[in-house]
């Protein structure tokens, strides 16, 4: 047979499938099971309503408890035993806390949580409201969106080319180098590589630090929880904006190695750094397409009542628009930390967690499929699964909250 | 302080002209209300003067400036839209002080500000709830306090009463022509398709129809003289009865000679050579007493519907089709399904020829 | 079928080919095959695959991927896996005997390939693990070798600086001082390779230590009858460092090895002025050497000398393939036995990157003097070692021995680093 | 919103800036893969991408004379060009270490009498006392300014070459027959739970939508085995059905979380309307919601067909590595050879693969439409 | 056909009630209009009839069979929303047709039935275009049609004339009336803010205030006799007027002294034992006349609103505090500033005793 008239077929047939089982499960349920006629017409009806949810529920909880939620158990007694498949407790979790990688994963991690899903927002955010706003907007935004079409495996490839560093007697070929060649540490390069940075992370403290004052500001006659939640921000963007200080003052005193071709993915700590980029350069697509939608769904008369209200176009976007999409903000900010949580594809192409880059999902890969050790595989997946609790949690609130 | 001029103004979306030619002089301190048939572009032009639609044609000059590519906050403006508009994520509270906060206006005024507002509109108890939580009427306050509380220059309603039950609606309308009072010097404009609001709020009503200005006028000259038919049955409620004749008396007093078989006499001034013209004659259904003498309008009472201090009669259709609509003091049940002899007061009967008022030409 | 060699021409063993064509009939049954090849090599493997094919009438699909080694562990532990797998780590493999998941070649296999196979033995011992239960078995069929001990040069170059090719290690030292007082730089070393960063060094450090020790500290060091921190084995690191930390020895300096990648790194040679005249790789490098570049004139390699002074032979370091059965088939059966033909490796020999030490091929099938050379190497050996790395387990030598020499050449001391990797080896 | 006057003009030109910005940073590193798949190997791991647009003056490669001998007199003469293309030379040599060491159109003397002239367009000549037959000719080393060149062999590779066992137009339909139900499947099935959990009425609801959410963050890598494990016992294999089933399973959290969350956002009153109008549950989902959700069901269909286009370890695993089942990114994997690293052809099958996602997008992105609600409530 | 039961109804959101102990008994072939102050709850207690909320307490039988769990589209009612909730991605037709072709009407079928609603509704220009292409009149008139179409036994409205401009709303109002008329057998119930839409629709009239039924009856019974003080000025626009006093002469006419220093009298009968009785007096606007001899109220006109056929006087707030409107037919824009004393007829004067009527007690 022709393979595209086969391929045809195949297609047509497993949609076909799928959709005869709603309305065929639908059909039965209503003209067979409980019939809407008769004596008990009534009574059949609300039972039939009492079973359809379950209906449209159950191909997608059969799909994701087969798929999903059984292997996670299956996961979980594997993370309890040995290679060799003796119970062991709870040592494979020793182990892998004694592991420094493990800590240097973990530590890694908490860098990625922190930094892709914030940038990748963002970014998404800025990119889905200016496009949005003006005529060639859709190229730009086609531009923007066209990593998300190429491959994770494929992307590290191209950022690779990007991080390229060769002797600095031969031409570079990665971009960076190349970019960071042209810096020989006149006044232009200190302006751009340490004035610039001094500026925005003096900024950013000061930003912080009047969210921590905004924060502390509203705490007398909050409620107990909110106490709490603003307590715990508070700290958190204190620590944030001293971190940013220190960083200032390590941006003034630095000496640059001008002149010299820079191993970017190699400089400890900061190579996190150049791995981030490239998962923020994938995924800023993802949230712009999503933020975008939920941005059109702001209905206009309310940012019309704001222009109105003489708000400026800032002000509109953070205190009226913003906002209202807060709830797919949520959405697209938890589906990139859950992606950040399980993408290992990239470290693994560009570093293999060498140079302190290592990450849970690459540690985890490491231990599955390199180390053969099933056990510390399946409890460092335990502990990835963990990590997203406070997610769930949150995800929990907010869909009890919509619902009220 | 703020008067409104509008020339030549139009709007078209694409090729479809929704307004066009559009002149009106707002002066300082004016309640002008915008009626005419749901769609004429009341709404349209409202949004034209805050900003929020481009113009496509003409002038809008406000306080003599022009104001065409002004952007809305710029105006000094404030608006209730008739979709509410409501922050959702916002309490009303926030809602309230949103403009001012976005002012910078002390806490103290915000506050004062809005518990003014909130006694006004009696959302005191709502203040911290979220729109969702309101009713319709509900909202539709929470946006009217949010316009109260900025004090603009001009005020553009859009039928900002259409969601409150009667009795508040009574009062709100008192708050807005006392508010209107205390500020002199605001303009206000206000969309409606409440004839009682138009009546008792306007200085001028605007009259829009089909993509213009049928007539400009206070209230009570709209509703004594108007301009054409058009004006006559849309102002009043139920509409002006009309009826075609034949001029068969002219002079100071004119007589009419309707093709129901009725007879009018008019105070309306004709000439000689209107003898024989084609008219129709209007008069308003509260105008229509027993007849003694010769009727206007004769025919069965076919639905009676009593109002409490009145009672409306529709008589049944004569043979041009037309439906007479009596409105009479009292309670009147007893007339249905009886005949009926009707007639006005020749200051009242109006007289019309293709369309156009005769007292106006 | 179109066959590359037609059937009967050439200096091949065709009576082996028309002997297992008539001892065996399959026809019509199939085979699958999984296997490390993909690209070139899969073409190559393919063409004797069709040999194979025409002989027994067996349908063979063979099929690869990137991620071969994750592949057959999914398809193996879910119980699809191939009928034939074929993979170059013996580590893997020795896991997948463990589970179960091989089946035992047999006794005759055994004799025949320490009968068949220059340096027998060894390769016997390099199929053998220990099956489910603990007994030892021949479990895998050494096929396609690699050698590991060559340096690579440009010829001309060498001329151009009157250079001459070391014979010892010592000369090979006192060449690359040489190079750097005449004012170049000796060595091109590149240890990146995305996720396997790192390899390119721990063939450096197996063939150093060969080069340090008898074979016998080897197997221990493999076995990890000796842990990794042994002097032994900090010797032979501390003598990679010799060439890899010495920021003279390397082009771009030390600090740029373990980031070029190993398939750029070759590139140093050829440029002009060189970067570099030196550098150590396996047998498979030269399809990463400039288009165009003509091995033997315009790239040509020596063997990695051993130190005359200590007197260890000519230990030769390799790699290569093993062939599984995956599954209990006739066809599978069968195509180990075509594989015990010289045809199956002559007409592979006859291509290219194809070496063996079976002592029956006719070694002029070789497609040129390079190959030949390098199997003439293998033949020469006097000790050969498989890739340790290979052969110790996933976590060390395809982890921590890796990412131990990046961290070596990052600075960090052998000892610390051998430390290190012994405290990762699993219990 | 369109409507309304007055913007800055400073504000948009600031947007248009930002965009721009934005835009470029984003576009830079698949430019840079794009022109590089119109380079040779050489060239790439040899300069820039950015300056192979502009000629550049550089070291070449060494060039070995060849060409055909000819008697002249007594001499033994090759006479060709250096330079397949144009190039100028500026300086050359014939030794590695002095590679600038004549000007163009010298003559340099290689020894035993053999001489070398090379002239600045790359014609060389060489003349020699004795036959160069069984000598080794000498490798010119030149400095020279070259034309940019650009090639569409690796595309050629990647799309016809023999190497990777199958035709690619095969690979083509594998993935789309892989890939448009895997795409169809989940947001069928995720739409109508979705639609269950965000408007019918149901105990556990809150809970249920807390599982999908966890249940987005499973490895995969973790649920490979025991799932072959489950399609071998049940007899499904490895085929078509098997990779359709576990794309749906890996695409279905974020695919009822996605729309979910789409769906709980339209106005209840229109849902109601429906329900009053006598529509069945059914009927409102087919008829009002999935309608309603189309900005959702476009987006997420794009992620989902990305997901499984790109997709490699779930086809190689579920759907097997044969030639006939070769997915198009495992037939590009292949031709990448055991090694990989062949930038050139990395990069001209990336964008041989990302062809059709794009087309994907681009015909989607008008499905993003804005205010699909407009009018329907007050 | 189809008569609705509703006994103990009663509606909670979490702790917060908002209806409680609804009984009402509904007819077949009745339009019941509930009133109501904005927020007293009279769209949730639609929505509970339709099946939209869920019934916290109570019963609702509809033709004597338990509702409290039937799903909506069971319960053969059609209902029209406050808020339109048009389906955004079908035109106007298709809008229309929805219900239709979800019962598998025969098509020419649901064409007559288009045709016919878009007919009375004004709909014809539009039928092929979306909601978002109309203006707020247009959808609300959409929506309307969309139940005309169904032909259900139960019609619920949710204030539909809220959007359309007088005319329309006058037309439309007739139209429901005239539908009614046709379909004797169908129930009607109407929310709704407007007044003269209340008197003239309905047959009976619920009035609901602070979660609970204030009064039940027929319009006029409403106006002429509200049992309490709340629906008193609840119904009719502007309210009644109240006015503090003490009984003075019981009987059959009773006399009252006001604290204002008017004196009221009243045909409401008062018993000996109400001598002394504190009294809240109530007098319509429309009832309020120029008194001849005593007055109930005098006092100088504040603000007069000319509506044409009849004058609003505002009086100036007396002692009190309580602002007195009275209603006189004519223009009277000369009175402003005068004062006047104004008096009613006995039989126009209604009589509260904490809260309570005196006729109904
Ligand atoms: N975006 C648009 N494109 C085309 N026509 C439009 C658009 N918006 C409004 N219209 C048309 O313009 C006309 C005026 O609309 P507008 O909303 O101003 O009416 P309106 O007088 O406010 O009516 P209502 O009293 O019902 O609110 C209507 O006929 C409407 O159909
Ligand atoms: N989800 C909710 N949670 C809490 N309170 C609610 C909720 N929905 C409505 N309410 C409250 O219930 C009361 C009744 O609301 P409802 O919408 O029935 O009023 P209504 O009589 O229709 O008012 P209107 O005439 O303004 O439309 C209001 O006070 C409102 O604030
Ligand atoms: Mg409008
Ligand atoms: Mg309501």
């Amino acid at each position: 047979m022709n393979p595209a008239l086969n391929a045809v077929i195949v297609i047509v047939a497993g949609v076909g499938v799928c959709v005869s089982y709603f309305w065929l499960a639908n059909l039965v349920l209503d003209k067979v099971i409980f019939p809407a006629r008769g004596a008990h017409a009534g009574r059949n009806i609300t039972r039939a309503n009492r079973v359809r949810p379950w209906l449209f529920l159950f191909p997608a909880l059969f799909f994701v408890g087969v798929y999903l939620a059984y292997p996670v158990f299956a996961t979980l007694w594997l993370s309890l035993n040995d290679r060799a498949g003796n119970f062991v407790g709870l040592r494979n979790y020793n182990r892998m806390f004694s592991e420094p990688k493990f800590g240097e994963s973990l530590r890694n991690n908490m860098l990625w949580l922190i930094v892709v899903p914030a940038a990748a927002t963002a970014f998404g955010l800025l990119a889905a409201q200016l496009t949005d706003r003006i005529r060639w907007g859709s190229i730009a935004k086609s531009i923007i969106f066209m990593p998300m079409a190429i491959s994770f495996v494929g992307a590290s490839v191209i950022w690779k080319l990007i991080y390229d560093a060769r002797d600095a007697s031969l031409p570079q070929i990665g971009l960076l180098n190349a970019v960071w060649m042209q810096f020989d540490g006149g006044i232009g390069s200190v302006l751009m590589l340490q004035a610039l940075p001094v500026i925005v992370l003096v900024t950013m403290a000061l930003a912080l630090g009047f969210g921590t004052w905004l924060l502390m500001r509203g705490l007398r006659g909050a409620r107990v929880p909110q106490v709490i939640l603003r307590l715990v921000l508070a700290v958190i963007a204190l620590v944030l904006a001293g971190v940013a200080l220190r960083w200032a003052w390590g941006a003034v005193v630095v000496s640059l190695p001008y002149g010299r071709p820079q191993q970017w993915l190699q400089l400890p700590f900061w190579n996190n750094f150049f791995l981030m980029a490239v998962l923020v350069w994938i995924q800023t697509g993802f949230a712009m397409v999503i933020l975008s939608a939920a941005l059109r769904g702001v209905p206009e008369d309310t940012i019309e009542a704001a222009v109105l209200d003489g708000a400026n176009p800032f002000q509109i976007f953070f205190k009226i628009k913003a906002p209202q999409i807060i709830g797919t903000i949520v959405v697209v900010w938890t589906t990139i930390t859950i992606l950040v949580l399980k993408v290992f594809d990239i470290v693994l192409a560009m570093t293999n967690g060498q140079w302190e880059t290592q990450v849970l999902a690459n540690y985890m890969y490491d231990k599955f499929f390199r180390a053969f050790d099933t056990g510390m595989g399946s409890a460092a997946a335990m502990i990835i699964m963990a990590l997203v609790t406070p997610i769930l949690v949150w995800n929990v609130w907010n869909a009890r909250k919509e619902m009220r | 302080m703020a008067d409104l001029k509008l020339t030549g103004v139009e709007k078209a979306y694409g090729k479809v002209k929704v307004l066009q030619d559009i002149n009106l002089d707002i002066k300082t301190g004016e309640l002008i209300v915008f009626v005419g048939p749901s769609g004429c572009g009341k709404s349209t032009l409202l949004r034209m003067i805050a900003g929020l639609e481009g113009i496509s044609g003409g002038e809008l000059l406000i306080d003599g400036q022009r104001m065409n590519d002004v952007p809305p906050a710029q105006r000094g403006i404030a608006m209730v839209f008739q979709s509410y508009a409501l922050y959702p994520h916002m309490s009303v509270r926030e809602n309230m002080a949103f403009a001012l906060k976005i002012a910078h206006k002390p806490q103290a005024e915000i506050d004062a500000a809005i518990a003014n507002a909130a006694r006004i509109l009696q959302l005191e108890p709502y203040l911290d709830r979220l729109p969702k939580a309101l009713s319709g009427g509900q909202r539709q306050r929470v946006a009217i306090g949010r316009s109260i509380v900025r004090d603009p220059k001009v005020y553009l309603f859009d039928e900002p009463l259409s969601n409150l039950d009667a009795a508040l609606r009574v009062a709100t309308r008192i708050e807005i022509a006392q508010l209107k009072e205390h500020m002199p010097d605001s303009t206000m404009i206000y969309v409606t398709h409440d004839q009682v609001e138009a009546m008792t709020l306007a200085t001028r009503i605007v009259v829009l129809a089909g993509g213009g200005i049928a007539q400009v006028g206070a209230p009570l000259d709209l509703y004594e003289r108007p301009e054409n038919e058009f004006v006559a049955t849309f102002i009043g409620s139920p509409a002006m009865n009309l009826s075609p004749g034949e001029v068969v008396q002219t002079g100071s007093e004119t007589k009419v000679k309707l093709e129901n078989g009725g007879i009018a006499y008019s105070n309306v001034p004709t000439r000689d050579a209107d003898m024989g013209l084609r008219v129709n004659i209007g008069v308003r259904p509260e105008d229509l007493t027993h007849a003694a003498g010769p009727a206007i309008f004769s025919g069965t009472v076919e639905i009676t519907e009593a109002l409490g201090e009145v009672t409306l009669l529709y008589l049944a259709r004569d043979a041009g089709g037309a439906q007479v609509i009596a409105k009479l003091p009292g309670i009147h049940a007893e007339l249905r399904g009886q005949g009926v002899s009707l007639s006005a007061d020749p200051a009242k009967v109006h007289l019309f020829a293709g369309g156009k008022s005769l007292l106006h030409r | 079928q179109n066959l590359l060699f037609p059937v009967g021409e050439g200096d091949f063993n065709w009576e082996s080919y028309s002997a297992f064509d008539e001892a065996v009939n399959l026809d019509g049954q199939g085979l699958t095959i999984f296997g490390p090849w993909r690209g070139e090599d899969q073409v190559l493997f393919e063409s004797i695959l069709a040999y194979f094919t025409a002989a027994s009438g067996v349908n063979v699909s063979y099929s690869s991927s990137e991620n071969y080694e994750q592949q057959i562990v999914i398809d193996t532990q879910a119980g699809s896996p191939p009928d034939v797998a074929i993979l170059p780590q013996p580590g893997l493999i020795a896991e997948l005997v463990r589970q179960g998941h091989v089946l035992p070649l047999g006794d005759e296999v055994q004799s025949w390939l320490g009968e068949n196979y220059a340096a027998g033995e060894s390769w016997v011992s390099l199929g053998t693990y220990d099956g489910p239960d603990g007994t030892p078995g021949l479990y895998a069929f050494p096929y396609k070798i690699d050698v590991k001990s060559l340096v690579w040069y440009v010829p001309e170059n060498f001329e151009d600086a009157g250079y001459e090719v070391p014979t010892s290690m010592e000369d090979l030292k006192a060449l690359t001082e040489q190079i750097v007082a005449d004012g170049g730089t000796p060595w091109c070393i590149g240890l990146g390779s995305g996720g396997a960063t790192g390899w390119p060094a721990t063939d450096w450090v197996e063939d150093l230590m060969l080069r340090v020790a008898p074979p016998e500290t080897y197997d221990a060091w493999v076995s990890h009858e000796i842990p990794f921190n042994d002097p032994a084995v900090i010797e032979a690191i501390e003598e990679f460092g010799w060439f890899a930390k010495n920021d003279a020895f390397v082009a771009g300096g030390s600090a740029s090895v373990a980031s070029t990648d190993f398939r750029d790194s070759p590139n140093g040679l050829f440029t002009s002025p060189p970067q570099c005249y030196l550098h150590h790789q396996a047998s498979f490098i030269p399809s990463f050497f400039p288009e165009g570049t003509e091995l033997g004139v315009d790239a040509d390699f020596f063997y990695m000398p051993a130190y005359a002074e200590r007197d260890l032979g000519t230990p030769v370091l390799g790699a290569g393939t093993l062939v599984m059965l995956t599954q209990e088939t006739e066809a599978g059966r069968a195509f180990i036995e075509f594989l015990q033909t010289p045809i199956a490796h002559e007409l592979w020999m006859a291509q290219s990157s194809f070496l063996t030490p079976l002592k029956t091929v006719n070694i002029d099938t070789y497609a040129n003097t390079a190959l030949r050379q390098q199997g003439q190497i293998l033949l020469d050996a006097t000790t050969f070692r498989f890739d340790a790395s290979d052969l110790m387990p996933g976590a060390v030598g395809a982890g921590s021995f890796w990412t131990g020499m990046v961290d070596f050449v990052g600075g960090r001391s052998a000892a610390d680093v051998a430390a290190a990797i012994d405290a990762s080896w699993p219990q | 919103m369109d409507g309304i006057v007055g913007s800055k003009p400073a504000l948009r030109w600031v947007t248009h800036i930002t965009v721009a910005l934005l835009v470029i940073l984003w576009i830079i590193p698949t430019a840079g893969l794009m022109v590089s798949s119109f380079r040779t190997g050489d060239q790439i791991t040899s300069s820039g991408w950015w300056q192979a647009f502009s000629t550049q003056e550089a070291q070449q490669p060494a060039i070995r004379i060849t060409g055909d001998e000819v008697q002249e007199g007594d001499a033994f003469v090759i006479e060709g060009r250096l330079f397949a293309n144009a190039a100028t030379i500026s300086a050359w040599g014939t030794s590695s270490r002095e590679p600038e060491a004549y000007a163009p159109g010298a003559t340099a003397d290689i020894g035993d009498g053999v001489t070398l002239t090379l002239a600045e367009d790359g014609a060389f000549r060489l003349t020699a006392p004795n036959s160069t037959a069984d000598m080794r000719l000498p490798r010119v080393f030149t400095s020279a300014a070259t034309a940019p060149e650009f090639t569409l062999d690796n595309y050629r590779t990647v799309l016809f070459s023999p190497l990777a066992g199958q035709s690619i137009g095969q690979a083509f339909l594998n993935t789309l027959t892989v890939s448009i139900p895997a795409t169809v499947i989940p947001i069928l099935v995720a739409a109508f739970a979705a639609y269950a959990l965000a408007w019918m009425q149901f105990p556990g609801r809150a809970m249920l939508v807390a599982v999908i959410v966890g249940l987005l963050v499973v490895p995969l890598q973790l649920a490979l085995i025991p799932l072959l494990q489950l399609h071998n016992a049940i007899g499904i294999g490895k085929g078509y059905w098997g990779i359709w089933l576990a794309h749906t399973g890996f695409g279905l959290p974020l695919a009822v979380y996605l729309l979910r969350n789409y769906m709980v956002s339209l106005p209840r009153d229109i849902i109601e309307n429906a329900r009053v109008d006598g529509a069945s549950e059914f009927q409102i989902f087919v008829k009002i919601v999935l309608p309603l959700s189309f900005p959702a069901l476009a987006s997420f269909a794009i992620f989902q067909f990305l997901w499984t286009w790109n997709d490699l370890l779930v086809a190689l695993v579920f759907l097997g590595t044969g030639n006939d089942q070769q997915v198009l990114t495992g037939n590009l994997v292949n031709l990448m050879g055991s090694r990989g690293g062949d930038w050139e052809i990395l990069s001209a099958s990336a964008f041989v693969s990302i062809a059709v996602p794009l087309l994907v997008f681009f015909s989607m992105q008008r499905f993003l439409v804005r205010g699909l609600l407009a009018g329907s409530v007050k």
